[in-house]
């Protein structure tokens, strides 16, 4: 019986000591009408038949050139991460609450917390959320319940915002009459300018996003749109892009100092970036920072570093009140089971990577980026879509439809980015495209020969 | 220096300037992109920079400090600790799955796979649908309670706005609720564990939008009167949600839609044996009755034509929406599809059997050496509750203590202090998968701290004694906070406030 | 620097404490004239490099469909096995010489020679050696040794043995002046017949080497073969695979009790099939075992089970005193480092499959052996070499070159065998078939389809 | 039942007849082909019969028992312990890479990686051809001294039967002179660790086939008069081995094949930095100059017309022949090939740089505190030598004992009691991936048992404190064998004897 330790004779005993006659009977409190009836599910496979399904159905998903971002990255994964993270240790325990038998995740989950620290600049950070659109949400609901000075549970959301996460933000948020302002972006340079933010002066809001690098892969005027808020005591929420921040300016230092304030209040993001595979979209975590003051409305778990009973240091899950299993319906968050493995991961890149690694990485990405761009806008009928500068994605128009264009690019083995044509019709055909450090020179050359056979393709169609 | 301790020092105490992991650093790259200079970061984050074998030695040695499935008896309750297949991460991790960028063109291979999961969910559950979004169970409630909020809103009923909740339940619930911005309304379980019906009858009204509640519930019994509930709520006009943390203990015995559900979450990292990860991550799957099927959350797989796509808004234009940046944690589904498939039709009943074979075995063994069951007239479902309220009167120890002390004895402890209405309560979930010899000698164990308990308290109260860390002071966590490592230059710097 | 954790302050303050000005002083004992000039090798590639470059390598490769046994088997290998074999703390340890250090390692070793005595029926088995083929050699080698009633050094090796085997055995233990005798194997059956020894009764001989099941795939009447040799005062060496020892007879109850001794004298084999990947050629491990009377003259490291100092039991290396590192120029062999990280695979793989899962394994495979032969004699052209009864492989005969349909057949994603026509010129066009549990019908139909067109192919050529 | 302990119980005892870990098993195949009854097995093989689960649980635990690269400094003297990079399995591991059968058509992928790994080696050692085919050091040896010996009867010089070895050689170098059908010859050192070159020159004689060295020596000391030795040798018409385990020690400063040397073995497993694995694999591959091309064993590489393919037989039909089933531990060999590439040209040199560096400071240290080295005046190679013959006069503590009690330290012992001519010593090699920390973390552990030495010397002779088990009886280990379990059934039916 797969995974079933007992043998007949286990049985027996053990229905002898329960004084049952059989292990039916241990269902006897279910009322019989409700009883199920067979399954209809397939038969049991031995581990190697599903080992040659598995790999049947990944050969036929292949291994495309990738160059999409637009908010999951490729990066290289060193070798380590996974294979530590993947221990039995790391991998089968569960959330520490004993914490004299949970200390090597606890550690780890305080240098985890330390590190987000030192990348974001800010205070405190928590054990990680479910991911980087779902922090978004938790970070509106956290502004709501932070700003004091405001009470319109009203968030200025700027179009330059990745849409999925504006969806998932009112999808969460929405429920507790959150609502959500559009602030558009420039058409010229792919950014939300201070401009487009002025009409909105003075009127009440509790919390302006700002995403740095925004979705376009374009750099934000942060310090503008930082001291902005401040000025409208509106809260600064953060969405950025981990790996970015080692070249980046830290949000606790963006904008100057107002009313004793600098820099964003909430910051949050996508972690996946940090050492976590593509894998169609998930297990990704979502990591959220902020100062000591707000402390207490941040979701999620937080280890603290303590003493024991002999005055040694050790680690424990901490300020539990704020959660739901102490605090139920007044919680910050519902949420439990968070990302952990993936923090572990984190953890173990960001140590292997440390501030040079981190800064090599990004550098190479926005490198990488600017050589596909150029070598992207030699194929003719292909021209940047905006101006500003970007970090390591960016928006090219095409003078051919761009779903036409990515298709004839897949059959050939590349996805070339994404198709912003849904999402942005104003910016006619479009496509937003990504290299990382895994993208190397013949890469972009293949890319680009490919692209040029693909628009004039289409133009023949 | 004194001898071994399984102390470890800080990542950041291991570092110096300099220092790196550099063979995991990109190779140069020519060119000259520069971020301009009021955007760029000005110092380097305070990150440690270690080399690559101090790392690994380092994190290697952390794992050693965990107790896991994979090193010991792991009975938590409500948290079905079962053996992870290593086949799921195996076979999960091959390089077409870990490659794929979910915004590609639609991966068929992977797809048919979500395809075939949520109709193996389907029908386990007797439900109409399922959406594999919710990256874990209290998103999946969220998910849930937010359909039964779209459900009422697309008829225009908006005067519901109280979800009920049986006081025993998981914090999730009511938190959840909250989330969705409804109103809790507890209500209180009998003697025997089964919700109170005369207090329902009297909570629902015109304003209950719906109740949530697991079963077997989460005191480890059987809800019986189930239908009764189910009429009583859904003829009040609320609908019922069914928190499928438990659906380990009812696999293939009977499915929450035969129930009278209307919706369902399911923790596949319980349920379908996908790895707790220390701490996450998992995946909340919902499942909705025929009414709620247009609310789901995106994106579903659909299949036309032989040929797998994501449906979305277009297809779904009532839907909730969406509740993550793509489309869930995709990785533990697919861990969960490859458990199932392992299992398949026969392997599926024989969890629930099996779950409570062993459930109703330790807690018939542990009142045989003298613990209280909690519900003593009732069967274990998959898990049980032991009280030691009479241990702490009579010898000052706490459910806290015996926990402590079983580490000692190799044995993670079990679930304390919940569900709160039981004093000085151990929620213990053997599983499935542990053989009879485990549970005899956590018995065992058990004895032990019971003879304890009587001889030598103090051993209990001033336990752990063999972990790496004596007990630790919770209280100065929470005063003292000391949240991240005080050397990093980012607390250094003068922060903005 | 690549895996070295020194800044440049730690090596001014190493050199301070030598006392030296620079490493290069490190070196001055060196005489001047030798020291080497620049090394010309490749530059260092980072770890995203060579992970590239390899899985291009890999890529080359490919993943044909594979019916070659011969000595390597295909089976399928539980996902535990590797994912336990190569946590750090078995990986990266080295042979246990400290006992209390290592109790993991050496109990395991203990384990495994407990099961690998339960496989073959024997009393002691040693740690491991190489390989299966230098594992043979080192049978000779102690036969020599233990048979204390022949002084001839002449080893009797039947033509059905895997002639690679016997190669190794003669480059190993010729070198000592041991020469081997050959056996010839019946055309018509494909196994060593008595008849074949009957002329060698009675002239002083070491040792006989049985194969079961033979590099043919067919079945030894082993207990003749047994009988003979113990009954001419000969030592008898099995070679066996260990899968097949889960349905054959284990070599300690070969034969008859002939002079108060029954059964092989000493077994030896290759253990790859338990669990052990074919990764082109290894490593893989070979097993040894043998009476007790015989301990002394074993080769490798052999695991004990004794007490502390407070008497709980545990683990350590024993009777070291066979050994290069105590017994130097007299020791029973050279071998230090063995094959410690396979025999961790293979007694997890064992402990997985137990005796009905090995059972199970070694009838599937011998079933669809079964399978296989029988389809493929449905070609043209084909037909089955021998006719004794046959485990997991078996050999076949074409009426083409076998090098030509072998290589028609790779062309198709198909290795379809091994091509004898070197090995066995009296065999003609030969090639050795086998199929595990891992080949299904559908792999058989494929491999027969494509035999169909290859034989016709060739004979159009 | 007592508190946690380290100890686990055999697999063989948690085993019961009927569990098992069934997914594992193979499907049934139809179809009844089956083994004559006269070659039958009668009774199924005693194996134990355990979940998947126990099988995990099980060897994780016992894993946790180990001391290893990956959990602690590991100065194993003349094994060099140096950080294994993950990389190199996870890349070797690759799955086509795993799945070929070596004796299908020839993989063009995987022999690029050898054929290169083949011309690395040779640049490095200063060879003219290499065989990857020895599987481990000792291997690597036999092939050695073999080749020597094809090499003289080729030339008809039969009349060479012997070989010369260091008093302090490594024990597989005599052992592997016999195994080849010689008689070992030993020489001693002088105070200096230096060959003793009048010892020599009587040593030599026209029954010289060849002398067997390491230089650095496994005193730890490079052998200044190499050249003279050299020459002594070859102009007494033997040829000189090369020992290559200490080739760490000299990557990029000298090369083998400049000092004279004939033939080398390597031992890709510490210079190259495949994983030990507990014991093994490991690989001995051969480096050998012109003159012994001829002799290489069997497969190597080639390259013709830009495809790579086996050289066998027909190619090298003077060749010593094969090692090995196959093609020598090819996995290894791919480990080495990838380590090699990450280093590159310049990180090579590095190893040694690094190595040495750390070798000379440790020693250094350790002397400063109060320890002896064996030759002062010398530099230390990649390692060195102390001595405790001082101490065990003083205190009765051995070699041993300071050994032990580094484990409660949390470092494993250097190698102990090699080479035998040193009185209680230690041999110590850090390697080049150790921290300055960690060194000296080391000999803080080194000079507070100093301390303990003259305070609380029990506290060494009853080392260690802190592992599963305190010191074990090795005495009894070899006097009362017990080297199988005895509930095994193969062990209770009366065996043939
Ligand atoms: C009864 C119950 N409901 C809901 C949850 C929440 O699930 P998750 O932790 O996946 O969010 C849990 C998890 O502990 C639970 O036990
Ligand atoms: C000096 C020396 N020579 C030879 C060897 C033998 O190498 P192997 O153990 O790989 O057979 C060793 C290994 O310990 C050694 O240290």
């Amino acid at each position: 019986m797969a995974f079933i330790p007992h043998t007949a004779e286990d049985i027996a005993r053990m229905l002898g000591v329960i004084g049952v006659n059989g292990i039916e009977d241990l269902f006897d409190e279910i009322p019989a009408e409700l009883r199920a009836g067979a399954l209809s599910l397939p038969e049991p496979l031995s581990e190697m038949e599903i080992g040659r399904l598995m790999g049947e159905r990944a050969a036929i998903d292949g291994r495309p050139l990738n160059f999409i971002g637009a908010g999951a990255y490729e990066h290289h994964i060193p070798a380590p991460v996974w294979s530590i993270a993947t221990r039995g240790e790391f991998y089968s325990a569960y959330t520490p609450y004993q914490a004299e038998a949970s200390q090597g995740t606890l550690q780890l989950v305080y240098e985890y917390q330390s590190m987000m620290c030192a990348l974001t600049g800010m205070e405190v950070s928590n054990a990680s959320l479910y991911d980087g659109a779902s922090a978004l949400a938790e970070a509106c609901l956290m502004a709501v319940r932070s700003n004091r000075s405001s009470s319109s549970r009203r968030i200025l959301m700027p179009r330059a915002v990745n849409p999925t996460y504006a969806q998932v933000a009112r999808a969460i948020a929405g429920n507790q009459d959150i609502s959500f302002v559009p602030v558009d972006y420039d058409r010229f340079a792919g950014v939300t300018l201070l401009e487009a933010l002025e009409a909105y002066s003075a009127q009440d809001f509790t919390a302006l996003i700002v995403q740095q690098p925004n979705f376009f892969g374009s750099l934000e005027e942060v310090d503008a749109l930082t001291n902005w808020a401040h000025e409208n005591k509106i809260l600064l929420i953060a969405l950025v892009n981990p790996i970015s921040l080692a070249l980046l300016k830290p949000p606790a230092q963006w904008g100057t100092e107002i009313a004793g304030v600098r820099g964003a209040d909430i910051v949050c993001g996508e972690g996946q970036s940090l050492g976590v595979p593509l894998a169609s979209g998930g297990p990704y975590f979502g990591f959220m920072a902020t100062r000591m003051h707000y402390v207490r409305q941040m979701p999620g778990r937080i280890v603290g570093r303590t003493v024991d009973t002999e005055g040694r240091p050790g680690f424990s899950l901490t300020l539990q009140a704020r959660e739901q299993h102490i605090r139920r319906s007044k919680a910050t968050s519902n949420i439990c089971t968070n990302q952990g493995l993936m923090v572990t991961a984190a953890t173990i890149y960001m140590s292997l990577l440390g501030p040079r690694g981190l800064e090599a990485v990004a550098q190479a990405s926005m490198q990488r980026t600017g050589e596909l761009i150029s070598a992207l806008c030699q194929v003719a009928g292909v021209k940047r879509g905006f101006t500003a500068p970007h970090f390591h994605e960016a928006v090219l128009l095409l003078d051919r439809p761009a779903a036409e264009v990515l298709a004839a690019l897949y059959r050939k083995g590349i996805i070339g980015g994404l198709d912003l044509s849904e999402r942005y019709p104003e910016l006619g055909s479009a496509m937003l495209v990504c290299a990382t450090e895994t993208k190397l020179s013949v890469d972009i050359d293949r890319y680009r020969a490919a692209l040029t056979d693909a628009m004039s393709a289409s133009c023949a169609t | 220096m004194t001898e071994l301790s399984l102390r470890e020092p800080l990542i950041f105490e291991l570092s110096k300037p300099g220092r790196g992991a550099v063979t995991q650093f990109p190779p140069n790259v020519a060119g000259s992109v520069r971020v301009p200079e009021n955007l760029r970061r000005r110092s380097p984050p305070a990150l440690p920079e270690v080399s690559e074998l101090q790392a690994v030695r380092h994190f290697t040695r952390l794992s050693q400090m965990n107790f896991s499935i994979d090193t010991h008896f792991y009975p938590l309750g409500s948290c079905t600790m079962k053996y992870n297949p290593k086949a799921c991460n195996t076979y999960a991790m091959l390089p077409e799955f870990l490659g794929r960028h979910p915004l590609g063109p639609e991966p068929q291979g992977f797809l048919a796979c979500m395809y075939e999961l949520q109709g193996m969910l389907q029908e386990i559950t007797g439900m109409q649908a399922v959406s594999l979004t919710p990256m874990a169970g209290a998103q999946g409630e969220f998910a849930g309670v937010a359909m039964i909020r779209a459900y009422h809103r697309a008829r225009n009923d908006t005067g519901r706005t109280e979800i009920i909740v049986p006081q025993a339940a998981h914090g999730t619930n009511p938190a959840t609720a909250t989330m969705c911005g409804y109103t809790v309304r507890e209500i209180p379980c009998d003697a025997n564990g089964d919700v109170d019906i005369e207090a329902l009858k009297l909570a629902v009204s015109p304003a209950t939008a719906g109740i949530m509640l697991t079963n077997p519930s989460t005191l480890g019994v059987f809800e019986r009167k189930i239908v009764q509930i189910a009429r009583t709520v859904h003829e009040a006009g609320g609908l019922l949600y069914y928190d499928g943390a438990n659906l380990n203990a009812i696999l293939g015995k009977v499915r929450p839609g035969d129930m009278g559900f209307d919706v369902i979450h399911m923790n596949l990292h319980k349920t379908f044996s996908t790895p707790h990860g220390g701490g996450g991550p998992g995946s909340g799957a919902v499942g909705v009755s025929a009414r709620l099927k247009a609310f789901l959350p995106l994106p579903i797989v659909g299949k036309e034509n032989a040929r797998y796509r994501w449906l979305t808004e277009g297809d779904l234009p009532q839907s909730i929406g969406r509740l993550s940046g793509f489309m869930g944690n995709a990785g533990v589904n697919l861990r969960a599809y490859i458990y199932m498939r392992l299992l398949g039709r026969q392997g599926m009943v024989r969890v629930a059997e099996f779950a409570a074979l062993n459930a109703n075995y330790l807690m018939k063994r542990l009142q045989a050496i003298g613990f209280e069951a909690a519900y003593p007239k009732r069967r274990a479902s998959h898990e049980f509750i032991i009280t030691l309220k009479q241990e702490h009167k009579a010898y000052h120890v706490s459910a806290m203590d015996v926990a402590k002390r079983l580490l000692d004895y190799g044995f993670h402890a079990p679930t304390t202090y919940f569900p709160l209405l039981v004093p000085e309560c151990l929620l213990i979930e053997p599983t499935e998968t542990e053989a009879k010899e485990d549970l005899d000698r956590f018995c065992d164990a058990m004895a032990s701290i019971r003879e304890e308990m009587r001889h030598d308290p103090e051993k209990l109260a001033s336990a752990p004694h063999t972990m790496p860390v004596r007990r630790l002071d919770d209280v100065r966590a929470a005063k003292q906070l000391d949240l991240i490592w005080k050397g990093s230059a980012a607390y250094q710097e003068p922060l903005g406030s």
